[in-house]
């Protein structure tokens, strides 16, 4: 039964039927679950098919959809929207179904895209694995629940979609659960996101109040045309509903629980807590972009802060120094995803909404190909080992697509031109800076230092310097010096030694029998399996390609183009005063990639409505180079600091190699070589001990002993108080008080016991007694 | 005698036998209760028994009147005076015949009696009894039959089924086994 | 109203009866034969009630249908009026089919004390007290119906249950009975002051609304605190975890299941649409108990060292939610309220099952000594985590259905309850979630994860083994207790398992049932509020 | 004739036997005294149907009495039977009911 009538008709068939891109492999989870353990690949050949069957649908409807924006002619394009009964209440119908508009079909082929990859990636990384099926039906229900969210045409749907991506995070990161700390960080998870989803219960419910629907194309028209009661109202749902966001998308300072989440199996990593489901909070933002920028009064005049941009401002720069001290390759890479998530959210903060959603899309490629490069390197080459400083370096050499998908992903992290995050993250930085969010402009580019500070960091551990523990052993095997008999030779070797697994049960949770190893490709043969290097090298090439749909720099607005509809308020000039204006209105003559009719219709939008957000600055070379300066500062500190902390220890030679080439390559001068080790100790022992070390730690500190402190303390205490109330209250007070009315009766039971003497006489006299007692207190009463 | 008593110049002679009657009545029972010796407390028992006899008399309530002499004296009281044959009680005085701490019944009784004589005398004070006609006596042991066999049906068998029970139970009981 | 005088209501409450006599007959010995006969009993009475189901005219939800207006005891002037509309249909047909999977589950696993003929017994004349409830339109009628559940789950915790039985199970049948007599003289009163015509709810509810408004407060008073018992709402709640943890495991089920229905329902059909003023007075006093018992109950469940009782105070948790949608006195307060009811039936009824069938096999449910569920029994250990994901109010199962639209109807209560209050009381029940999602996973974490107690693993078997340890066969000593789900089992369960995914999924199968006849209880209280 | 004579004299009747039970050792005297009680109930019951003018005290009336004989029967028997088992029909020495 159809909730009602939707404008639907020449929509085209995927855009009309992009439910299904959900609904595939939702049916698909159930089909796993029951029947997975009796396939040849354990399911896994399901879940793959619903994946490849929901990007074709997805492609199709994104495809049918530029033709729906191409044939608009500058005009307001709808989204399509189709919703059956799903619930009721007193009347009111609640619907299921798609509201699939620009926004929506960049992150559902996102997701289907990604899903598709990790799970050919899992199948080679988990083969063998003791819950093998239940590890692709949980993945595969994440991505029904991540789609059925993105497709949310209301937010009951939403709310649907995100409580399935908080259990199967759950399963997932849980999903080697003997080890008590993995099932603890999957509890942690799941609970640190739960506080946050009290915020999306409220807001909805506050939702539901202001304006009598939860359909979101509703809600975000009524609000971006002023139709809502008080603004008060508005306000405090924006902040509950940001409150789930907080949670979800790992923010400041709820983030604590997605560096712990990296203890579920890598590829998890790489597609739940990296690229696709903790953006969820920040596609909720852009989704009701309306409701936040109308009820937290984003660009308003003379607003130089907002909730939003600065918990985005906040956990970039917290997030990108924690970053700097962890050992873990994952954990580097967990801060980054907070990193850029508090991004994100800035950029959502300052009205940057496109440059936000395209740092969604450029992000999910190339961090998602961080995790999966780090998966690889564990897999192949450190003994499933994280630790860079105790199990890698050296890599470089022996895993070449590992290490160029690497180094590719990296610059695109970092924000280097040319590569997808620059045109991404820039525009975000760009963007602040052009709406007067000065502090946030600041922010971005410190943030761009400490970025590419970390991964140079990073970078270095893990591919240059002396291989050490279990990458020196790989490394070694090679130059077939040494334990031909062992497991690396197994990693390498294709015959088969399969017997011998012993030495692997020191790293928890790959106790179950190791499986066979897939193939490498020919080219690489000392690399991963084709199955984890192939994804590696599509990822890698889109962390370069999928920045040129929206490359202001290159004069490419086409992603603005297609998504900009979904933002659910019209497009203006910013009203800022002094060089800014006339900046960008001297640019507005220069550019003309925007057509005129386009500014025209926006301006004239612009001046009916109420609200709207600004349109994304013009690119110029001199709006970036400050932030450009400071990356490749950051580059050449975070090197230096690098070699002169890590590479000294090995011994006196290599090092000194390392610094001669890495100084070659880029062309660096060859006066920090010579002065290494002023630098040494210069940075060592003034800004490593000196500043960055104590302030990181500090931080950590805090992180781990104030923020994630109170989060385990007001579990702890949650629980003491518990007790004490079960304790005290409940089982003294409150059942106290029924036991003593029982006690009370029990004791003067004892009191009476010589009334109950057995003698009738006695009973007699108390019957009559109290008769008569009770007859005079009745006549009393009717005096 | 009916006749005599209702007629209205006699009330007086009404109030005037209701007295005698009532302090008759009042003395056998305090003996009842007090005297030590159980054959006298039966048959003062009998004294009060009829007296109230008597009253149903005064009342207009022949019937009830006769079903107490026939029942009470003529079927209970030989009960009585049986039971206190079988369970060998001295005929002559007994020494303690009451509890060791009697006087409890005192109060109790007082208060009851207080109790008793306030609500009486709150509801009833100054009701003066409209003597009924003589047809209306006449006819009021129709009324009871009809009572009897009318409304009162079910519960009137059931009570015979009360009594069945209680004379078989009575028979169970004291049967010598 | 149209009495069509169909006999099927009442085939379909009193046809346990039949099972009941014929068991009389039966020497107890046979105890296969009696659990044959109470199965085929509750069977038959199922699908009467699927019948039911199949015949009752859905667009017309708000109407009764099948009702039966016949002489009882005219004395005192109630009638025997029985009717069913969309607020009691789901809650009839749950508690046929509790009983009937309830009875299926006892096929091998009568609890300890023995004489199943006995238990079996009870268990339908408790059937006939728990379908009768939900079927009376006279207020006698019901109360003989909601008294008639009493007693067999008095003796079913007395006889059956653990070792505090004697303690629990008078403790339930004082609390209770102590609601029921304040209920009663409620009632009464109700009765007098309706001009001592009718027990009917249909006269009540037209002339109840017209008390006084002061009277109607005090009468509302009485029920509130004979409904409350049975909730049970914080702080008459003390009964409930004592009378679960000490019940047998069917005992557990059909009092979690059916039993706290009864008090939730007796709200919802009597004292709300009967006394309008008493309720709306009374709103803001329901709703902040109701939350203080989600708080409350969580916090207790975070203190529990024993499942069953952690289960038990989850209760009080969340019947607290649907006390709160009640309170709010809107239709999606009470439209959640009610699918609360049936949700909170099958999830906690599962919960109690499992509990069951762990002590079975553990003969402890301490959650200290329990630990790898999941490797022991992994299709029970998955079973107990699938349950508390519902518990806990996961979309797409059927327990957020009975939590969301509570927290959505709480930001505007009906007829002018105060917002601000009601909005507070939003917040801290949207933070109860939390703490549920807290005692749940918790609980499957302790229980379910990391590696099974060595106390229980075959001495064949290493502790340390994470290879799954099903293969208990062998050895022959206690431990070969510790299967995994057996056949009985599973035909027991799956229907509440395929239940909560349903509703869940598509919650429209009972909304679209409840939410005519809601909008008419609604529409009732708002015309009796001036 | 007032009402309240009958009333009253009942009321004294109803104390006399109350008292009776309570102080009376002896079963066979406590029966007496209950008959004395069962006696002032119908008084009052008689009165008030002269009161109302209504018939059905006296049925009541005549209900008590076929009571209170059913009732002295089995009340007798079972003092015998007490008295066969304990050549004493003291009821302060019967204290099998102690609680």
């Amino acid at each position: 039964m159809l909730l009602a009538a939707q404008e639907t008709a020449a929509a085209g068939w995927f855009l009309e039927n992009a439910w299904l891109i959900p609904l595939i492999p939702f049916v698909a989870f159930f089909v796993i679950l029951l029947f997975g353990k009796k396939m040849p690949r354990g399911g896994s050949e399901v879940g793959i098919a619903s994946m490849v069957a929901a990007l074709v649908v997805a492609a199709g409807a994104a495809y049918q959809w530029i033709d729906r924006v191409d044939s608009s002619h500058g005009e307001e394009v709808e989204p399509v929207i189709r919703q059956w009964v799903w619930w009721q209440s007193g009347g009111t119908r609640f619907g299921i179904g798609e509201h699939i508009d620009g926004l929506a079909i960049v992150v559902l082929l996102l997701v289907a895209f990604i899903s598709t990859l990790v799970q050919i990636y899992s199948t080679e990384y988990v083969k063998g694995d003791r819950r093998y099926t239940h590890y692709f039906a949980s993945i595969t229900l994440f991505s029904a629940g991540m789609l059925i969210m993105v497709l949310a045409p209301n937010m009951v749907q939403l709310i649907l979609g995100w409580e399935i991506m908080g259990l199967t995070s759950f399963l997932l990161i849980g999903h080697w659960w003997e080890e008590k700390a993995n099932s603890e960080a999957a509890l942690k998870a799941f609970w640190t996101v739960r506080v946050g989803d009290v915020g999306l219960l409220v807001g909805t419910a506050v939702l539901l109040g202001i304006f009598g629907t939860l359909d979101i194309k509703g809600i975000n028209d009524s609000a971006a045309a002023g139709q809502f009661g008080s603004h008060n109202a508005l306000m405090w749902a924006a902040i509950a509903l940001f409150i789930a966001c907080i949670g979800k998308s790992g923010q400041f300072p709820l983030h604590t629980w997605l560096p712990d989440a990296m203890a579920g199996p890598t590829p998890v990593s790489s597609l739940l807590h990296s690229s696709t489901m903790v953006v969820a909070g920040v596609y909720l933002v852009a989704r009701l972009y309306p409701v936040f920028h109308v009820g937290l009064e984003i660009n308003a005049v003379g607003q130089t802060f907002n909730l939003i941009a600065v918990i985005g401002g906040i956990t970039v720069i917290v997030a990108a120094a924690l970053a700097f001290v962890q050992n873990d390759i994952k954990k580097v890479l967990a801060y980054s995803t907070v990193s850029q998530l508090g991004y994100m959210m800035m950029g959502l903060g300052v009205g940057a909404w496109t440059a936000s959603v395209f740092h969604i899309f450029t992000h999910a490629f190339f961090k998602c190909c961080l995790f999966l490069a780090a998966g690889s390197i564990s897999y192949t080459a450190s003994h499933h080992s994280f630790d860079m400083k105790k199990d890698m370096g050296g890599l470089w050499k022996k895993m070449p697509i590992t290490f160029g998908a690497w180094m590719v992903s990296t610059a695109a992290l970092a924000g280097i031109p040319f590569f997808s995050g620059f045109f991404s993250k820039d525009e975000i930085i760009d963007s602040a800076k052009h709406a007067d969010y000065t502090i946030f402009y600041l922010v971005g580019i410190v943030g761009a230092f400490m970025t590419i500070a970390y991964m140079t960091r990073a970078t270095y551990l893990v591919f240059f310097g002396t291989p050490r523990g279990g990458a020196a052993h790989f490394m070694g095997v090679e130059h077939g010096l040494e334990h031909r008999d062992d497991h690396a030779h197994e990693t390498l070797g294709h015959d088969d030694h399969s017997d011998d697994h012993a030495d692997q049960s020191d790293h928890g949770h790959d106790d179950h029998p190791e499986p066979v190893r897939g193939r490498p490709f020919p080219f690489a043969k000392y690399d991963s399996p084709w199955k984890i290097t192939a994804p590696l090298l599509i990822l890698g090439t889109l962390a370069v390609g999928s920045g040129y749909l929206n490359a202001p720099a290159v004069g490419v607005h086409w992603f603005e183009h297609q998504t900009e509809s979904s933002i659910g308020l019209p497009l203006a000039e910013h009203e800022a005063d002094g060089d800014n204006a006339e900046q960008v209105s001297s640019e507005h003559a220069v550019d003309e990639s925007v057509g005129a009719e386009d500014v025209g219709a926006a301006e004239h939008a612009a001046d009916s409505a109420i609200y709207s957000v600004p349109e994304p600055p013009k690119f110029a070379w001199g709006a970036a180079a400050p932030g450009l300066l400071l990356v490749l500062a950051g580059f050449l500190v975070s090197l230096f600091l690098s070699l002169a902390v890590f590479g000294k220890r090995k011994n006196v030679l290599s090092p000194l190699v390392g610094i001669t080439e890495r100084n070659k390559l880029f062309g660096a001068g060859h006066r920090f070589l010579v002065n290494k080790l002023y630098l040494d100790h210069l940075y060592e022992k003034v800004i490593v001990h000196g500043v960055a070390y104590p302030v990181s730690k500090a931080a950590y500190w805090f992180n781990q002993n104030i923020i994630d402190g109170v989060v385990d303390g007001a579990g702890r205490s949650t629980k003491r108080t518990g007790e004490w109330v079960y304790r005290n209250i409940d089982q003294r007070l409150v059942d106290g008080a029924v036991n003593a009315s029982g006690m009370v009766a029990n004791e003067s039971g004892h009191a009476l016991q010589p009334v109950q003497s057995g003698k009738v006489n006695h009973y007699g006299a108390l019957l009559f007694g109290a008769a008569a007692v009770g007859a005079i207190v009745l006549i009393l009463l009717n005096v | 005698m009916n006749a005599l008593l209702l007629a209205a110049d006699v009330n007086v002679a009404q109030n005037i036998g209701f007295y005698i009657i009532a302090a008759i009545m009042l003395y056998a029972a305090f003996s009842v209760v007090s005297t030590k010796n159980v054959v006298h407390a039966a048959l003062w028992l009998v004294v009060v028994l009829g007296g109230v006899a008597a009253q149903y008399i005064l009342a207009a309530a022949e019937f009830v009147a006769v079903s107490q002499v026939m029942v009470y004296i003529g079927a209970v009281m030989v009960l009585f005076l049986f039971g206190i044959m079988l369970t060998r009680a001295s005929i002559g005085a007994d020494t303690d015949v009451n509890n060791k701490d009697w006087k409890l019944g005192i109060p109790v009784g007082l208060v009851f009696f207080g109790v008793l004589v306030y609500t009486v005398v709150d509801a009833f004070e100054g009701t003066v009894i409209v003597e009924p006609s003589a047809a209306q006596i006449a006819s009021s042991t129709t009324l009871i039959s009809d009572g009897y066999l009318g409304d009162y049906l079910i519960p009137l068998i059931a009570l015979s089924f009360v009594l069945l029970a209680a004379a078989v139970g009575a028979i169970v009981l004291a049967r010598k086994d | 109203m149209d009495y069509s005088n169909n006999a099927l209501l009442t085939i379909g409450t009193f046809l346990p009866l039949v099972g009941v006599l014929i068991m009389m007959f039966i020497p107890g010995s046979d105890e296969r034969a009696h659990k044959q006969i109470a199965i085929i009993t509750s069977g038959a009475t199922l699908a009467v009630g699927i019948y039911t189901l199949i015949q009752f005219d859905y667009g017309n939800s708000a109407t009764l249908q099948f009702a039966v207006n016949e002489e009882w005891i005219e004395v005192i002037k109630s009638n025997y009026i029985i009717g069913l509309d969309g607020i009691s249909l789901p809650l009839y047909v749950l508690s046929m089919a509790v009983t009937f999977l309830v009875a299926v589950y006892t096929w091998n696993n009568v609890p300890d004390a023995g004489n199943p003929k006995a238990f079996l017994m009870l268990m339908l004349v408790l059937q006939v007290g728990m379908a009768g409830s939900f079927i009376a339109q006279d207020l006698i009628l019901f109360f003989v119906f909601f008294e008639l559940v009493l007693l067999p789950m008095y003796f079913m915790i007395g006889v059956w249950g653990g070792e505090d039985r004697q303690y629990a199970s008078l403790k339930f049948f004082l609390y209770t009975m102590f609601g029921s007599a304040l209920m009663l003289v409620a009632f009464l009163a109700l009765f007098f002051q309706t001009g001592a015509e009718s027990f009917s709810f249909e006269h009540l509810m037209a002339a109840g609304a017209l008390i006084d408004h002061d009277v109607q407060v005090w009468i509302f008073a009485g029920m509130f605190i004979g409904f409350a018992v049975k909730v049970p709402m914080f702080p008459f709640h003390t009964w409930l975890p004592d009378a679960h943890t000490q019940a047998p495991t069917q005992g557990s089920v059909i009092l979690a299941a059916i039993l706290l229905k009864l008090g939730t329902y007796g709200f919802v059909r009597i004292a709300l649409p009967m006394l309008p003023q008493g309720a709306h007075e009374w709103a803001p006093v329901i709703g902040i108990l109701a939350v203080i018992g989600i708080i409350y109950g969580a916090l207790g469940c975070l203190a529990q060292t024993d499942m069953k009782r952690l289960i038990a105070f989850s209760s009080v948790a969340h019947m607290g939610f649907v006390m709160l949608g009640i309170s709010t006195l809107t239709t999606f307060g009470i439209n959640a309220a009610l699918f609360g009811m049936v949700a909170h039936g099958l999830i906690t009824g599962m919960l109690f099952f499992v509990a069951g069938s762990i002590k079975h096999r553990y003969h402890t449910l301490e959650i200290k000594r329990l630990s790898g569920l999941l490797i022991q029994m992994p299709k029970m250990g998955w079973i107990l985590g699938f349950a508390a994901m519902a518990s806990l109010g996961l979309p797409g199962l059927a327990g957020f259905w009975g939590e969301f639209p509570v927290i959505l109807a709480a930001y505007s209560p009906a007829f002018g309850v105060n917002e601000a209050l009601f909005r507070t009381l939003m917040v801290i029940a949207a933070m109860g979630t939390v703490l549920a999602a807290g005692y749940l996973l918790w609980l499957f974490q302790r229980t379910a994860m990391g590696d099974p107690n060595p106390e229980f693993v075959s001495h064949d078997e290493p502790a340390q083994s994470l290879s799954a340890a099903a293969n208990h066969g062998a050895d022959a000593d206690h431990h070969d207790e510790i299967h995994d789900v057996t056949i009985v089992e599973w035909i027991a369960w799956m229907p509440f398992l395929v239940a909560i995914v349903v509703f869940g999924v598509y919650p429209q199968l009972m909304f679209k049932v409840m939410d005519p006849a809601v909008i008419q209880l609604v529409e009732r209280v708002g015309n009796g509020i001036p | 004739m007032y009402a309240v004579n009958f009333l009253l004299l009942s009321a004294a009747l109803f104390s006399i036997g109350v008292f009776g039970v309570i102080a009376r050792r002896n079963a066979v005297m406590v029966l007496m005294s209950i008959e004395l009680i069962l006696n002032s109930v119908n008084l009052n019951l008689v009165a008030f149907a002269l009161i109302n003018k209504d018939i059905d005290g006296h049925i009541f009336a005549l209900f008590v009495i076929a009571v209170a004989a059913a009732e002295v029967g089995v009340g007798l028997g079972m003092v015998l039977m007490i008295y066969r088992n304990r050549r004493s029909i003291a009821l302060d020495e019967l204290s099998e009911m102690h609680g």
